[in-house]
């Protein structure tokens, strides 16, 4: 049993563990959420040529505290008939996976909370346990609208996790271990997994935009018939963490992932020397890959769930499965080089980018075609 | 006959090639029925010159299997395709082949109206069945062929028979699928017993060359599975209740070729497997099938005498005639055998003729009650003619076909020094059979036959050209048979002889 | 004789049942009338081969030859051929069977002349010939079965001839049946000869007679009391003699030839064939003299009171039958056949005189006859003399024959049977002239009748004539010297009673005796039935009142019939209907029960199909209840015993 | 941990899962009770894998396979049921009785 | 020190999986029984992980609370399980299941507890190796059939459940100006 630093009692110590624990938790985590908002409004700003929350505190910094205060404050209103336990219990299963994710993000050599040689499969499983909240959300707030945007995002969620697993299994294929530590170890030089698989760092990348329900794919937040999805009934900072602690979150722990495997981690000149600087680069890689998120969010107008769900099953799966068995066999039949990998994945993002919209114009004209046959017996008949 | 190199090779599985072959253009044609007719009359035709042809090249005097022809069909389970026959089967088959084609001339000409093609395919399903069963020397291929007999029948009953055919044909085969079903454990039993692991067959000349291989208990048991199947058959008299219905219901092709082939699978089969295999288990039950027998022989005469329906009243009189072939069987000594096998012979003939002559009358009065009947010497000369002698044989008229094998097995019957009590007695019960069997067909005969005209069938006309053509033949094998019954003793003597020997039967050697 | 007549014994029967398939095959369409002309003319040339292979016999001293044709049965140790024996007995047999034929065949020509099935008629009749020859000539046993079932079969034919009355086919069934039954005893004795002597031909099983009698006297009673069995069905004897009378439902013709002259002789023929046997039985002879004796007796005393001419002389067959196994009885066969011989050509005469009278006055019952006298005069004469020879009158042949039959009773110690036969005798003599009287004498009872009877033609009366002469000389001709007669010596090789023996001489003076005591005995029934029908002195229905119960008694003929009809026959068809009840409910009702049983239990289980999910979960569980604790048991070592 | 601890969870669990198949009357308790059973075996399973030391991690393999067989199984399972739904308007295992013999 | 934390982590496991398992089957509203069950995987998981296998562990939640719990809930949502409908929500054979039940249990737990010879504690290392060799290469065949029957399962399902379209399209949506049909 590990004693305590300085001598202390191992129960004692594990406490004050948990303590510290919670500490950072809060501090970091929390206020990284709350950062990202304001970030976020004030790039959306940018983009649509305004300037964004600039009263409150310098350049508006204070915006998200106040607005988090305001939610905290807020009177704890909950609809009559609402499926009590549940509606109290729905935000708290969304929100305890995002916490449960970040003991294993490698922030630096040193710097990471428990190496876990499943590292990655354990963040896979977190990320599929948020669905049970939503769905929870969406019956128990006894209304229409909220069931059926609770059953859509969950639907939502469940396709997108099927390519996201299968893009990390073709990253994993190449880097060979799970442990999230171990990965960014082997993606010391210059040479990251970008460029020897772009395509799985594509797909990653729109499914992870899925499943954190960012713009093109937030579905339930803005949904103009379904009014705000599983979130109607829910205000005060129930809503707050639900929406914006949660979505923050995982957007880090995605992006977070997204570097350890594709961009090298904590990797960077000088980590070797003074391993402490790892958190320097892990922070930066992470930031640059959200804000591709937010410029995602400002410029991808919104999907509708069929078209949404559609491109899952029917492009997106495929090109995983595509890439995941031409990586496996390129890997077996060289197993010592990468080269061919690289080469194979570089050609198959090509061919995804220039194939996309030849095949849905040649779907849309095939469903037109149907309908207006359909329609026209339909005519005849009637 | 002809001795020399076999002019036909492979005779046998021609005999069962054939008919198969015929179904094929049956199928072609089920729709027409004429045609149907013709490819049927042809292809029995072709099986009854083949068979012909192999009877004239059958070594007579030999006791051996002739014309075996043995290919390994199942390695793996020791079960071979093994066909071959001897003095017992080769006249057996002949049997068949002429009762099918005469059954099959007959209905082409007009007893079967609807769905002639199918007819036509069970029929020739029925003879592959029929032949194979009695060429057949692998149990296996026995088993497969006696159940192959089996359906065709069911459906000849069930579409093409009378009003109560469902009945009827539905407790035929229960029947007679009871009894199978227990000769096919027995068969299972016999393979297991038969030999080490490595040396195990069904096939029947191996497993009767060396000495029994079957333990005595064994024996016994395994007897009464055979004997009860093939007792179902034959109908014995517990069992035998199955018959009139059947006869009753089945369209008149389908009695004849019942009673003329189906009833001897039984009797062939106690011949061939049942005694020969099992000798002790011969032994323990020989008793108690000679006193049915008997019983057979008056129950059978007593019930058809008191008959309203006329087929039903030949269906029992064949149950009195296969209670002589048990009895001669069952006496064990060469008499009674070879007399079972002639009164097998004589049986088929004469009361598939019998059936043809119901039938024809049944095909123009629509009537089988004998109560409606009457007169018809009066105006049916040719009918009376044909009718009466073989009325005749079937009583055991001597120089007809019948009292040969009826008085064989009388002899043989006398001869018998068994168990319960000696021949002396059971001889003359058996005989008293050929009183009732007299009172019981010459009333019958009286009845339908003599009496004033009959209005109702005073137009009818006598035989016609194709119903003489079918009776011709049997005419004449009853009086051959009857006058002339050397040479088909000599061909059957001595295949009895063996099988008798193995089933421990004192031969007497033939005294000059 | 330069051609072998012997050999060609087999044409004897052959030409017969050549003219039968002619007859039957092309009768109905062309023939017609020839039928009876082909038949005559096949019966003509057999007739006289079998007088020629009688004297080649003759000539030859009766030396037995077999000719045989082929093996018939051969299975193990039975051989049966296709074999004729010729010797004097056979010889004699085949004389008499074809020469009355042939006279018959003639008679019948002109008596079925009007008939429409005259062919079916010409087609049976050589066929009969053919088997009754068969009968006579066989050498073995089974072969002699051959033609004695034959002779059953178309006297079956012939008996229901006119087959659209109800009468004439009962009564044929009847013959059959009786003759079957017989049959059966036969049937029996042919077998246990074959396994006592490991033969069936004569000469063979005669030899081996005296030795097998030493060691097995019971069997030979018992062979010898089946063959009896097998004789009375065919002689009409005791038992089974009630067909014979309803057998005269056929044409006349055919009582005459069958059931007068051949057919009922075979069994006396068959006791005689086989002396041997019956000698060494013993006991068995007695008993064949017994019932001779009394159906000799029996059938006398019914014939006293029948009205129908043809039942007359049906029950005088029988009687002069019960004669015949009378002799045979006593010890002297050749005696038998000697009164077979002159019996066959008197009888034969009285049935075609009847024959001719019914065919003239289409009437058979003799209380409406009378007077016929002078309209059929050479039938009148002819039917005389052959009453007289009946009757036993000295100069005729029955007077021969009979008498030495009851000489030979009464020689041979049998006093009481003597004594019968001289009552027969005198009964014999009454019922005859009873009815040449109410035929043929005294005034016509029916004019109408009287008045178109007229004499039949020649084809009829030459037979009738030359049967007349037959009936005449026979007697002397045969056995003048009563006991060493012609036919004595002639068939005293082959049928002697004690084989070997020398007949002791006759003892002529105790001969005369007897011919005279037997000659009262006839003339004091003549004159009784003079004085009764031909004065009325004491009217015979005042006789018959006065007689009352012993009249009705006869007339209803012992109410035999009645018995065999009501007792045997509706017994007989109880039982049967029984039996057939028994099969239709007790073992059909088994197999339909098993049937219900089935279904029952099939609706028992239906009801475990509830439908409910829950319930199979139940049982499901209940399974795994029973799994666990069977495992947990044997696992934990609990249930081992 | 002793082994005999697991194994009796598991077997706590599993017949509180038979417990639930026989007693509830909802189709989709019936189906979540099924689900506990397999559960239960899973725990069996890999606790047997683990701490018998059957070399390969045969026990937990077969667990693998289970949670193939218990998903293929819930979504058959609640096909029939909707479609049973659809059929009667009750999802009471007692009514839905039509299969009766 | 550590197996008395196990031995408290292991308590309160089997508290929460036994009480949540009780819950599942005695709740009277079946989302609750849902959640309870849901609930019941979670805690399962746990005790993956303290018998060291943590793929087993991971699977488990990925699966079972992942996609099953969410399958049901769907199941749920789309049934009717208003519970004060039809009174008695136990079954007509509810005595007789639970005294089968309990006497089943019984004989099992005795015997289970009887095991004791095993170790009591977990092997080093993570399964996942030894693991992924096993079901990729002993029982490779086996894994494709577990492919096939999940294929099969789905296409089964999606047959089952499937309406047929209407052989006309919807109806046209009303237009304001049109009567309703």
């Amino acid at each position: 049993m590990p004693v305590g630093p300085f001598g202390l009692d191992p129960l004692l110590w594990a406490i004050v563990r948990l303590l510290i624990a919670v500490v950072l938790v809060v501090a970091l985590i929390l206020n990284s959420s709350l950062l990202l908002i304001y970030l976020e409004r004030k790039i959306q700003a940018v983009m649509q040529d305004r300037i964004g929350p600039y009263h409150t505190g310098p350049f508006g910094l204070l915006q998200t505290f106040a607005d988090a205060l305001k939610l905290i404050a807020k009177e704890d209103v909950r609809a009559g008939h609402t499926d009590v336990a549940f509606f109290i219990a729905a935000p708290a299963l969304v929100f305890t996976p995002m916490l449960a994710s970040y003991v294993v993000l490698p922030f630096a050599p040193p710097l990471v909370g428990a190496d876990l040689n499943i590292g990655l499969l354990y963040l896979a499983t977190l990320g599929s346990m948020g669905v049970l909240g939503i769905v929870i959300a969406g019956w128990a707030s006894n209304n229409k609208y909220a069931l059926v945007g609770g059953l859509r995002s969950a639907g939502q969620l469940i396709s997108y996790e099927v390519p996201g697993i299968l893009s990390l299994v073709t990253a994993v294929l190449v880097v060979g271990s799970l442990s999230m530590v171990k990965i960014t170890e082997t993606q010391t030089g210059p040479l990251v997994n970008l460029f020897v698989l772009p395509l799985a760092f594509a797909t990653y990348l729109v499914s992870s935009l899925a499943e954190t329900n960012r713009t093109p794919f937030d579905l339930p937040e803005a949904e103009s018939e379904l009014v705000a999805g599983y979130l109607t009934e829910y205000s005060g900072m129930r809503w707050g963490t639900m929406l914006a602690l949660t979505e923050y979150g995982n957007v880090v722990v995605v992006c977070s992932i997204m570097t350890t495997l594709w961009l090298g981690g904590w990797n960077g000149p000088g980590v070797a020397a003074l391993p402490i600087l790892g958190v320097v680069w892990f922070t930066l890689k992470v930031y640059a890959l959200i804000l591709v998120f937010m410029w995602v969010r400002a410029t991808l107008p919104r999907l509708r769930i069929d078209q949404l769900m559609s491109f899952c099953w029917k492009i997106l799966i495929p090109t995983t499965l595509l890439n995941l068995a031409v990586t496996a066999v390129l890997l077996i039949a060289f197993p010592s080089t990468l080269v061919p990998v690289a080469i194979a994945n570089w050609i198959l993002l090509v061919a995804f980018i220039v194939l996309l919209p030849v095949v849905q114009q040649r779907r849309l004209r095939q469903l037109r075609k149907t309908l207006r046959a359909r329609t026209a017996a339909a005519g005849v008949a009637s | 006959m002809i001795t020399g190199t076999p002019i036909l090779d492979h005779s046998l599985t021609l005999l069962l090639v054939i008919p198969l072959v015929g179904i094929l253009p049956l199928l072609a044609f089920i729709k027409d029925a004429r045609a149907a007719k013709q490819v049927a009359i042809v292809t029995t035709f072709a099986e009854l010159v083949v068979s012909l042809v192999m009877l004239a090249q059958f070594r007579v005097g030999e006791a051996g299997f002739q014309m075996v022809e043995s290919v390994a069909w199942l390695p793996s389970l020791g079960i071979r395709y093994e066909v071959g026959v001897d003095g017992i089967s080769v006249l057996l088959v002949v049997l068949t082949t002429l009762l099918t084609f005469i059954s099959v001339l007959y209905s082409s000409g007009g007893a079967i109206k609807q769905r002639v093609g199918e007819f036509m395919v069970a029929f020739l399903l029925l003879e592959v069945g029929m032949v194979g069963v009695f060429i057949a020397l692998d149990l296996f291929l026995f088993y497969v062929m006696f159940e192959l007999m089996l359906i065709p029948m069911y459906l000849i009953i069930g579409i093409w028979g009378g009003t109560r055919r469902v009945y009827a044909t539905l407790k035929f085969v229960l029947f007679t699928l009871a009894g199978s079903l227990l000769m096919l454990v027995a068969i299972v039993a016999v393979y297991l017993n038969s030999g080490p692991a490595g040396s195990r067959t069904l096939s029947f000349p191996d497993l009767i060359a060396g000495p029994t291989r079957f333990a005595p208990e064994f024996q016994v048991w395994a007897f009464l599975a055979f004997a009860l199947a093939f007792a179902i058959k034959l109908p014995m008299v517990p069992f035998h209740t199955w018959l009139p219905d059947a006869h009753v219901e089945a369209p008149t092709a389908g009695s004849i070729v019942l009673a003329g082939i189906l009833l001897k699978a039984g009797g062939y089969g106690l011949i061939r497997f049942a005694l020969p295999l099992f000798p002790i288990g011969a032994q323990v039950w020989l008793p108690i099938v000679i006193v049915l027998s008997v019983v057979a022989i008056l129950y059978g005469a007593m019930v058809s005498t008191v008959q309203k329906d006329l087929k039903k009243l030949i269906a029992y009189s064949s149950v009195a005639h296969m209670g002589f072939v048990t009895l001669g069987l069952f006496v064990l000594n060469t008499q009674g055998g070879v007399g079972a096998v002639l009164q097998m012979l004589n049986h088929g003939v004469v009361t598939g003729a019998l059936f043809l002559f119901v039938g024809i009358e049944y095909e123009k009065t629509h009537r089988r009650q004998i109560a409606d009947l009457g007169g018809f010497a009066n105006h049916w000369p040719l009918y009376t003619g044909f009718f009466g002698i073989f009325v005749l044989a079937s009583l055991g008229l001597p120089g007809l076909n019948g009292f040969v094998g009826e008085f064989l097995v009388l002899l043989g019957t006398f001869r018998y020094g068994g168990q319960p009590i000696s021949g002396l007695l059971w001889g003359p019960l058996a005989a008293i059979g050929v009183i009732l069997a007299a009172i019981y067909l010459l009333w019958m005969f009286q009845r339908v036959m003599y009496g004033p005209v009959r209005e109702a069938y005073k137009a009818l006309p006598d035989l016609t050209p194709i119903e003489v053509a079918c009776a011709a033949p049997l005419l004449v094998l009853t009086i051959l048979m009857g006058v002339f019954p050397q040479p088909l003793i000599a061909i059957i003597q001595p295949s009895v002889d063996r099988m008798l020997a193995l089933a421990g039967a004192t031969i007497t050697v033939a005294v000059h | 004789m330069s051609v072998d007549v012997v050999g060609l014994v087999w044409l004897v029967p052959g030409i017969p049942l050549a003219a039968a398939i002619v007859n039957g095959l092309f009768g109905r369409r062309w023939l017609h009338r020839t039928t009876g002309v082909i038949a005559s003319v096949a019966l003509g040339l057999s007739a006289a081969l079998g007088l020629a292979i009688f004297f080649a016999v003759l000539a030859s001293g009766g030396q037995p030859r077999v000719v045989t044709l082929y093996e018939w049965i051969g299975v193990g140790d039975f051989r049966v051929d296709t074999a004729a024996l010729v010797d004097p007995l056979s010889a004699t047999m085949v004389a008499v069977v074809a020469g009355i034929s042939f006279l018959i065949h003639i008679f019948s020509i002109g008596y079925m002349e009007h008939d429409r099935g005259i062919h079916r008629f010409f087609t049976w009749l050589p066929l009969f010939v053919f088997f009754m020859l068969t009968l006579v000539l066989a050498d073995n046993y089974l072969l002699m079965f051959v033609g004695w079932e034959g002779v059953g079969l178309c006297s079956y034919l012939l008996i229901g001839f006119w087959f659209e009355k109800p009468a004439p086919y009962t009564a044929a069934n009847k013959a059959f049946w009786m003759n079957r039954i017989g049959d059966w005893g036969f049937t029996i004795g042919t077998i246990l000869t074959f396994l006592t002597f490991g033969s069936l031909n004569f000469h063979e099983v005669f030899d081996k007679v005296a030795g097998v009698a030493q060691t097995q006297p019971l069997t030979i009673t018992f062979i010898a009391l089946a063959f009896f069995l097998g004789a009375t069905g065919k002689s009409a004897q005791l038992p089974l003699y009630s067909w014979l009378p309803d057998a005269m439902e056929g044409p006349t013709p055919v009582s005459a030839l069958i059931h007068a002259a051949t057919m009922v002789t075979a069994g006396v023929y068959l006791v005689a064939r086989s002396t041997p046997i019956f000698a060494d039985a013993g006991s068995a002879l007695v008993v064949v003299g017994i019932v001779g004796a009394v159906t000799a007796l029996f059938a006398a005393t019914i014939a006293l009171v029948q009205v129908d001419i043809k039942r007359v002389l049906a029950y005088s067959t029988v009687s002069q039958l019960g004669y015949m196994f009378l002799a045979c009885g006593v010890g002297a066969p050749i005696a038998a056949i000697f009164h077979l011989a002159t019996h066959a050509f008197f009888k034969a005469l009285l049935f075609l005189g009847s024959g001719s009278v019914i065919h003239a006055t289409e009437e058979q019952d003799m209380r409406r006859m009378g007077g016929l006298r002078r309209k059929m005069p050479i039938t009148y004469w002819t039917f005389l003399l052959a009453g007289g020879a009946l009757a036993a009158i000295p100069p005729l042949a029955g007077f021969w024959s009979k008498d030495e039959i009851v000489g030979a009773a009464f020689t041979s110690g049998h006093q009481i049977l003597w004594s019968v036969g001289i009552g027969t005798g005198l009964l014999t003599a009454f019922y005859t002239t009873r009815m040449i009287y109410l035929t043929f004498h005294g005034e016509p009872r029916d004019h109408h009748l009287y008045d178109h009877a007229h004499e039949s033609p020649p084809v009829m009366t030459v037979p009738l004539m030359l049967l007349a002469a037959g009936a005449v000389l026979a007697g002397l001709v045969l056995g003048f010297p009563p006991d060493a007669g012609f036919i004595h010596r002639f068939l005293a090789g082959v049928v002697s009673a004690e084989a070997g023996q020398q007949p002791e001489a006759p003892n002529y003076v105790l001969i005369a005796v007897l011919a005279a005591v037997a000659v009262v005995a006839a003339l004091i029934g003549i004159g009784i039935g003079y004085a009764m029908y031909a004065r009325r002195r004491p009217d015979p229905a005042a006789v018959s009142r006065a007689a009352g119960p012993i009249y009705t008694l006869l007339v209803n003929k012992y109410f035999v019939d009645e018995l065999y009809d009501h007792r045997i026959i509706d017994g007989g068809r109880a039982l049967f209907g029984a039996a057939w009840a028994f099969d239709a409910h007790i073992i059909d009702g088994i197999v339909d029960r098993l049937a219900w049983l089935t279904a029952l239990i099939g609706s028992g289980l239906r009801r475990v199909q509830t439908g409910v999910v829950g319930n199979y979960a139940l049982s499901i569980a209940a399974g795994l209840l029973v799994l666990i604790v069977v495992y947990g048991g044997y696992a934990t070592g609990m249930l081992h015993r | 941990m002793p082994l005999a601890a697991f194994i009796a969870v598991s077997a706590a669990l599993f017949f509180i899962g038979v417990a639930g198949v026989l007693v509830r009357r909802n189709a989709v308790v019936i189906l979540m009770s099924v689900e506990l059973m397999l559960n239960a075996t899973n725990l069996a399973f890999v606790a047997f894998s683990r701490r018998l030391g059957v070399a390969g991690e045969r026990g937990s393999v077969f667990v693998v396979f289970i949670f193939v067989v218990a998903a293929a199984e819930v979504a058959v399972g609640l096909a029939i049921i909707l479609a049973a739904y659809r059929n009667r308007p009750t999802v009471d295992v007692d009514q839905l009785d039509e299969m009766k013999g | 020190m550590l197996d008395f934390l196990g031995l408290v982590v292991f308590a309160i496991f089997t508290i929460m999986i036994v009480g949540a398992g009780l819950g599942v089957v005695l709740a009277n509203r079946v989302t609750t029984s849902a959640l309870l069950m849901a609930f019941t995987f979670l805690n399962m998981a746990g005790m993956f992980v303290l018998l060291g296998a943590e793929t087993i562990a991971a699977f488990q939640v990925l699966i079972y609370v992942g996609a099953i719990t969410v399958l049901i809930l769907y199941g749920v949502m789309f049934t009717p399980q208003t519970p004060r409908a039809y009174g008695l929500f136990f079954q007509k054979q509810t005595p007789w299941g639970a005294v089968l039940a309990a006497l089943a249990a019984l004989p099992v737990i005795v015997v289970a507890f009887s095991f004791h010879d095993a170790k009591t504690v977990a092997p080093p290392g993570g399964d996942l190796n030894a693991l992924a060799i096993a079901v990729f290469n002993s029982f490779a065949f086996p894994f494709e059939v577990a492919s096939v029957l999940l294929l099969a399962a789905m296409v089964g399902a999606i047959v089952l459940v499937k309406r047929e379209s209407p052989a006309a399209p919807p109806a046209a949506p009303l237009r304001r100006s049109e009567p309703p049909r």
